[in-house]
């Protein structure tokens, strides 16, 4: 592919100080979405003050597509130059988001797949995301036969379903591996608990559970309350699992993996409304990397990390313009760091 | 004769004022609103405004007269939004390419909606109860005919969505025409009457010879039928089908329908009432987008609007629903 | 002439029949050694459905139309402020205890005075405060799970003799409702009001105070679960009401309390709860495409309401 | 009173009594194991005003609901106009002309009087239909209650409950298609005033000159033989006598209801020495008394209906019921403000008693039931058991149950709201000497009633106007003239 340098590499610098940037949410009734927000605000603030934008907001709709929906059309009211849009429908939106181009303003799609063509779309590869888990897992097993389970998200949820058919593929990468019970948590702990240690009695022993993100320790929680030995668990990143991966793992040297999207990822999509804004060419497509934590970087990571939240990592401009730089020129994507 | 016509001075007062604060309350609360938003932003007072503003609370003013119908009967649907989702489902999948499917479907889920009605009566059921189960009925369905959004609306339906007719944008006659058609039907006509007799005593009604079975089947079909037309709507404003699209209006609708005047004792509802109800809930939550409220106190100020409009009632002495 | 009828179970126990169906039928796929284990995961789980339906039932027995939609936000706000009060300290539990009630029973109140102050129908009056709660809960920490004191999280899954303890504490409770509402004068009191409010104020009830109890008491089951639920789980989540909105109403309604006041059971409760969490597991054990599974929920709820035998009443 | 009815009756041999409008046979009706009637005979001739009377859950209702279709008869025949009747609903009985009011008001009270016409009417409808139905219930209302001053178009609910019943009745006699036949009455006169009660009864004899035969079901039996022409008494569900009305005297009929009617026996007591009074009610308006009560006392509202009497008797209560002294109040719309529904008649018998009848902190079973089997028991409440639902027994019965409840309680001030509607004569006679026994036991009665004649067991009474306690009568001071006099606004008033 192409690898000569191109015009726009790096960070354009085009003025948009007199540009408002928006940010719908769709949804805040987690710990995840309210990290989300304060870290928009965090680096709007910043930008703000830098010159680099006049203005921003944040608006949530409680769960509410339609709510959502018509809270974009506000927001085009209200004159904001770009939109950024963590979708509650990977469809429901595209009548608003439509409306929203055709008034010129830009829209960044992210942490969802919205189908809208004119909308830019800031989003992981959940097939890597599904491939990852499952390669992790054939690393400790091998392809020895195993069972394993899958907890979902949300029925009738596009993400959900996306990730989930990333599953499958990766699934027949190992055929020796079963799916023996799929439950539906709602990346929420508390029901992906119940919901597991209703369907544990009925399961064989279980080898791996693979997790969407907020569900991990509800699953560990259950496992320990039937008193079964817990299995690789994926984790997603919080700072419970973490800090339960490694009282296993000293313990009893237990080992799995962790991965997952970061809640900063707001801020991906805010530089790139920006960059946007000022000038870079972008593609429609801007994959962002997920965060991963190996055993290696644990306690690094969750040094970082507060009491019951979520890893984070703060994107600046550059990085961003990095991130778009590869996806443009379809390197590998710049990886996040880990804290040392 | 002074014994009968004995003068009751507070009567002749209560009753304009009871129907006046079921329309003039939200009406008044809609107007506050649009004030403050067209303050903040002059420029959204226009054709083009107007149409962003209004665009997504018709569905909602369909669906809460779905919700209007059954409360008039002195239940409660707590499956209206899981309906209006699968409806979009239904015609994002359907309706493009297979229409006499999607027709088909649609008439058999008025049907079903119409038995419920039948069951309900027929087993003297609490209506919240079987109306939460076939929450979990219609949300099936619409998974296992599309598992995650998508599919595409006919072009006619967005075409029809996105239509600038002259005047008033296409949101307020809508709005307009259903609040008049409903209150026509439900409080000027000879069977409105009688549909909400049904509601407040259906022992009167059934002994003045109505079959209140029939009644409460009609009914619920009716609203399944005003259930079809919001998600038909609303799909032409998505442009695609989505399970999990419209699960608050469930409770939107309630409001809505509580907002205009409504009670749920049966037989008290107000279609204009209702109508504009639902748009000043819809536009709550866009004047909080106006007012740029913390996103920490957005859904608390939503409650807070909502006890603002409805303590109204109190200030006006309006007797307790 | 007399008439013979089929002596048909009381409604109330329609739940536990219904509960012992699904258990039997996920042992049968699942093997029969699972049956221990799947019903004590029903047990505990259902723990939690039974203390805040049991606060629901006080309320929906308190009359007609009266209803608490603010359950799933009282829970997750008085989690937030009774984690915060214990700070992780097991030396004070008990205080997080109290903070959890207070935050409940506060939480009743308001809701209460919105409904009479304000003359809201109870539904919208708990559902905008459900919606203030929440903001509540947001400035209270959102940004992460606040974490129980480890001696709460062991009294949690404390075991005696095999047996789960927090469960039996629950049937406690559910045996002191029922008392409460045979044999206490507020009880007595509170059926009478739900069944017709002007003629418990002509039997000279305190109209008002009974009702005003039945919201206090269903926010302080709120916040005792929300209590024990933090410790079980691991922590005050924002979302972990969410799935008490639809399931206390559903457990009061299936478990034998009239919807329309004036008639409510608490055993009843606990079959309702079985119910619907061995309904979950069972779908789940079958492995059926989730649209199925959620039809199929749907149509089993339907069908034990419709199965409960009931006098037309005139 | 009565008396302008008098010179209205027909001959009575005019009546064709080979064709008779209905004729039931052997008709009988059990509830599960309760048998409301036994094999009833009855007749009704086109143009004849029969009156039904009987004690409390007697069948009269049951009898008269089954020629109204809303009930099905369990055996017997029944013939309309000579043609045998196998399927009957109300839709039926209306298409054939025989409407009926019932016991219980049966308007939509969120509708307003014309759209509660149009609802019996099938007919009205399209263009215009409401004005049609508007005129149709007021034409009817200004034939039956001249002066009635009721807006069609306004909801039922602001009505009050005497204006609710003339809407009812005036319903009855609307008439869109089929004529009427027949109009059952089924204590149309309980819930309304003197004079609208007068107009009704005159109502029911034009009617019958014009062909429209009418049942009528009263305990005020003066009603009975000033305008019917014949009484069927019921007993215990079957018609043990049909007399015709001419020549019958009161005590006669009394007699056959299987009840004697006890002389009308006014002691004037002594008054116990009024100390403090423990009701002390001002309002602060002029010309308005203050209303006292001492202990042992009996005191009267009255007064012309809707002048405030019954408002001022919640007032009080309301007021009281918050302070020390117990109270008790016995609601005369059992319907809605008396009874609970879901209950047994223990349990509404003793929801008033709950904190006497604690035993270490918990109700006991023991002291409910014997509390409630002794005062059922002290007022014949006529049940299978004390753990009867209440709404199985008959209106009457009911009405005892929440006599018994306040005294059973520990009230000491009893606040009566016409508490004798729909009670029979026989059990009327029990509960006034038992509320003079109870105030010689000291307790405190506030008695508002619509029977003029309830008054004479009063000590004292206040006669309303417009709101206000304007004349206060005393011992033998109270009798019907002076007491209309003052409502009037004669006298000193
Ligand atoms: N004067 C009145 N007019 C209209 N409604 C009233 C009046 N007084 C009371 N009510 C209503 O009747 C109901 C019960 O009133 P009641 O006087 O029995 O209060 P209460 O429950 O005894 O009060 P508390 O608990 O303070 O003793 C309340 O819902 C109130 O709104
Ligand atoms: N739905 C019912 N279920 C059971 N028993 C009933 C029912 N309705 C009436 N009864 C019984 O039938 C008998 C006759 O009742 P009905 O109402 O006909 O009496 P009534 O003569 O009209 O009395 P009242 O003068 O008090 O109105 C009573 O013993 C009553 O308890
Ligand atoms: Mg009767
Ligand atoms: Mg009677």
């Amino acid at each position: 592919a192409g690898t000569s340098a191109r015009a726009d590499e790096g960070v354009a610098k085009g003025d948009t100080s007199g540009k408002k940037i928006a940010f719908s949410n769709s949804y805040a009734g987690n710990s995840f979405r309210q990290v989300m927000i304060k870290s928009f605000e965090k680096i709007a603030a910043e930008a703000q003050k830098d010159g680099e934008i006049a203005g921003s907001t944040v608006v949530s709709s409680n769960n509410s597509v339609t709510e959502q929906a018509a809270q974009i059309q506000n927001l085009v009211l209200q004159g904001y130059d770009a939109i950024t849009v963590l979708a509650g429908s990977d469809t429901a939106l595209n009548g608003a988001i439509k409306d929203a181009c055709e008034a010129g303003v830009v829209v960044v799609a992210f942490a969802s797949g919205v189908t809208e063509p004119c909308a830019y779309v800031v989003d992981y590869n959940l097939d890597s995301y599904a491939k990852a888990e499952l390669d992790f897992i054939a690393g400790k097993l091998g392809d020895k036969p195993a069972n394993i389970l899958e907890i979902r998200g949300m029925a009738g949820d596009g993400f959900d379903k996306r990730l989930h058919e990333g599953v499958e593929k990766a699934m027949a990468d190992h055929p020796n591996y079963k799916s023996v019970g799929e439950v539906y948590g709602q990346w929420t702990a508390t029901v992906a608990q119940k919901e597991v240690s209703g369907i544990l009695p009925s399961l064989p022993d279980v080898d791996a559970v693979l997790t969407q993100g907020g569900d991990g320790y509800g699953a560990a929680q259950a496992f320990k309350a039937a008193g079964r030995d817990l299995p690789i668990i994926v984790m997603g990143n919080r700072q419970d699992e973490l800090e339960l991966w490694k009282q296993q793992h000293e313990a009893s040297g237990y080992e799995t993996f962790s991965l997952g999207a970061t809640p900063s990822v707001s801020q991906v999509a805010f530089w790139v409304a920006q960059q946007i804004l000022a000038g870079k060419d972008v593609p429609k497509f801007v994959e962002v990397p997920l965060l991963q934590i190996h055993q290696d970087d644990l306690d690094a990571w969750l040094e970082t990390v507060p009491e019951g939240g979520v890893v984070n990592a703060d994107y600046s401009q550059e990085l961003v313009a990095k991130i778009i730089d590869a996806n443009a020129g379809k390197t590998p994507l710049p990886a996040i760091p880990a804290p040392n | 004769m002074a014994d009968i016509a004995a003068p009751r001075p507070s009567r002749s007062l209560a009753v304009p004022l009871r129907r006046w604060t079921g329309v003039g309350l939200p009406a008044l609360a809609l107007l506050i609103m649009l004030a403050v938003i067209f303050w903040i932003r002059p420029a959204a007072m226009s054709y083009f405004g107007f149409t962003l503003l209004f665009k997504l609370a018709i569905p909602l003013v369909f669906a809460a007269l779905a919700q209007m119908l059954v409360v008039m009967l002195g239940d409660i649907d707590l499956a209206n939004g899981a309906f209006v989702g699968l409806i979009t489902c239904v015609s994002a999948v359907y309706l493009a390419d297979q229409p006499l499917v999607a027709v088909a479907i649609y008439v058999l889920l008025i049907a079903c909606y119409g038995g419920v009605g039948l069951l309900i009566h027929m087993r003297q059921l609490p209506s919240i109860v079987v109306t939460l189960g076939l929450s979990f009925i219609w949300l099936g369905l619409a998974v296992m005919i599309l598992p995650a959004p998508g599919g595409h609306a006919p072009a006619w339906l967005t075409a029809f969505t996105g239509w600038r007719p002259p005047l008033l944008p296409l949101p307020l006659w809508l709005a307009a025409a259903a609040a008049l058609a409903a209150h026509f039907v439900v409080s000027r006509s000879a069977i409105g009457a009688v549909l909400r007799g049904a509601g407040a005593n259906p022992r009167a009604v059934e002994r003045s010879g109505w079959s209140v079975l029939a009644i409460r089947v009609s009914v619920y079909a009716a609203s399944g039928f005003l259930g079809v037309l919001a998600g038909l709507l609303l799909t032409g404003l998505t442009t695609s089908g989505d399970a999990n699209i419209a699960p608050a209006y469930t409770l939107l609708g309630v409001g809505a329908v509580i907002l205009g005047g409504g009670a749920f004792t049966g037989g008290i509802v107000s279609p204009v009432g209702t109508v504009i109800g639902a748009m000043t809930l819809a536009l709550a939550g866009s004047l909080l987008s106006f007012l740029e409220v913390p996103p920490t106190w957005q859904i608390g100020s939503q409650g807070f609007i909502l006890f603002l409009v409805l303590a109204g009632r109190v200030l006006l002495g309006d007797k307790p629903s | 002439m007399t008439t013979r009828r089929l002596a048909l179970p009381a409604p109330w126990t329609y739940g536990f029949i219904f509960a012992l169906a699904m258990w039997i039928a996920t042992t049968a796929y699942a093997g029969f050694g699972s049956a221990g284990a799947t019903l004590s995961s029903a047990i505990v789980f259902g723990a939690f459905s039974v203390v805040v339906g049991t606060g629901q039932m006080f309320v929906i027995a308190s009359g007609p139309g009266n209803i608490d939609l603010s359950i799933p936000s009282v829970l997750t706000l008085s989690a937030y402020v009774s984690m915060t009060a214990m700070g992780g300290r097991d030396d004070l539990v008990l205080v997080g205890l109290l903070a959890a009630l207070a935050v409940g029973a506060a939480a009743g109140l308001l809701n209460f005075l919105a409904i009479t102050l304000l003359k809201l129908p109870p539904i919208i009056a708990t559902l905008a405060w459900s919606l203030v709660f929440q903001s509540f809960a947001f400035n209270f920490g959102g940004e992460a799970t606040l974490k129980p004191p480890l001696l709460l999280s062991q009294f949690a899954v404390w075991r005696v003799a095999g047996i789960q303890v927090m469960p039996l504490a629950v049937i406690v409770v559910t045996l002191a409702a029922a008392v409460a509402l045979r044999r206490s004068v507020w009880g007595r009191q509170l059926l009478a009001v739900g069944q017709s409010e002007p003629a418990a104020i002509f039997a000279g009830i305190p109209v008002r105070r009974v009702r005003l109890a039945a919201y206090i008491l269903c926010g302080t089951m709120a916040g005792l679960a929300a209590f024990l639920l933090a410790g079980f789980t691991g922590g005050a989540a924002l979302n972990m009401g969410d799935a008490y909105l639809l399931e206390s109403i559903a457990v009061v309604v299936l478990g034998g309390t009239s919807i329309a006041g004036g008639q409510a059971n608490a055993v009843g409760i606990w079959g309702a709860a079985l119910f619907f969490n061995l309904m979950a597991t069972m779908l789940n054990t079958f492995g059926i495409e989730v649209g199925v599974r959620l039809f199929l929920t749907g149509v089993l709820i339907i069908l034990i309401v419709a199965a409960v035998p009931r006098g037309r009443t005139t | 009173m009565t008396k302008v009815l008098e010179p209205a009756r027909p001959p009575s041999q005019a009546r064709d009594a080979a064709h008779p409008l209905v004729r039931m046979r052997g008709v009988g009706k059990s509830y599960g194991p309760v048998r409301a009637l036994e094999a009833v005979d009855f007749e009704l001739a086109p143009d004849e005003v029969v009156g039904l009377v009987g004690h409390n859950g007697a069948g009269k209702s049951t009898l008269m609901n089954i020629l109204a279709g809303v009930v099905q008869r369990t055996d017997g025949d029944f013939l309309l106009a000579d043609s045998p009747v196998v399927r009957w609903s109300a839709a039926d009985a209306h298409r054939r002309g025989i409407r009926c009011v019932f016991q219980e008001l049966s308007l939509c009270a969120n509708l307003s009087p014309a759209e509660n016409t149009r609802i019996v009417h099938r007919n009205l409808r399209g263009l215009g239909w409401r004005k049609r139905a508007g005129a149709l219930i007021t034409a009817s209302l200004d034939a039956i209650f001249p002066g009635h001053g009721i807006d069609p178009h306004q909801v039922v609910a602001s009505l009050s409950i005497a204006e609710r019943q003339m809407v009812e009745i005036a319903r009855a006699y609307t008439q869109t298609g089929e004529p009427i036949r027949c109009v059952i009455l089924d204590e149309p006169t309980s819930a309304l005033g003197h004079a609208a009660t007068e107009q009704l009864l005159a109502h029911i004899r034009r009617s019958a000159s014009n062909g429209i035969a009418s049942i009528l079901i009263t305990h005020r039996l003066n009603e009975i033989i000033a305008i019917c022409d014949r009484a069927v008494v019921m007993v215990d569900g079957k018609i043990v006598a049909t007399r015709p009305t001419q020549g019958l005297s009161r005590s006669a009929l009394v007699e056959l209801t299987g009840h004697i009617e006890a002389p009308r026996d006014r002691q004037t007591k002594k008054r116990v020495a009024a100390g403090q009074p423990l009701v002390d009610h001002r309002t602060g308006l002029t010309q308005d008394k203050p209303v006292l009560a001492s202990a042992g006392e009996i005191v009267g509202f009255a007064g012309l209906d809707g002048h405030g009497q019954r408002e001022r008797l919640r007032d009080v209560y309301r007021s009281m019921k918050r302070g020390h002294t117990p109270v008790a109040y016995v609601a005369g719309d059992r319907g809605t403000e008396g009874v609970f529904g879901l209950w047994s008649i223990a349990d509404n018998l003793t929801v008033r008693s709950l904190k006497t009848l604690r035993r270490g902190g918990l109700i006991s079973d023991e002291a409910s039931r014997a509390l409630a089997s002794t005062w059922a028991k002290k007022l014949q409440v006529k049940a299978p058991s004390i753990d009867t639902p209440i709404l199985s027994l008959s209106g009457g019965n009911q009405q005892k149950v929440l006599f018994a409840r306040a005294l059973a309680s520990d009230a000491d001030v009893v606040f009566l709201d016409d508490p004798m509607r729909g009670v029979d004569v026989g059990t009327k006679q029990e509960v006034y000497r038992m509320i003079r026994s109870e105030a010689e036991k000291g307790r405190c009665f506030v008695w508002y009633t619509t029977e003029l004649e309830e008054l004479t067991n009063c000590d004292r009474i206040y006669v309303f106007r417009e709101g206000r306690a304007v004349v206060e009568l005393e011992g033998e001071a109270i009798e019907t003239g002076r007491i209309l006099e003052a409502s009037f606004g004669g006298g000193n008033g």
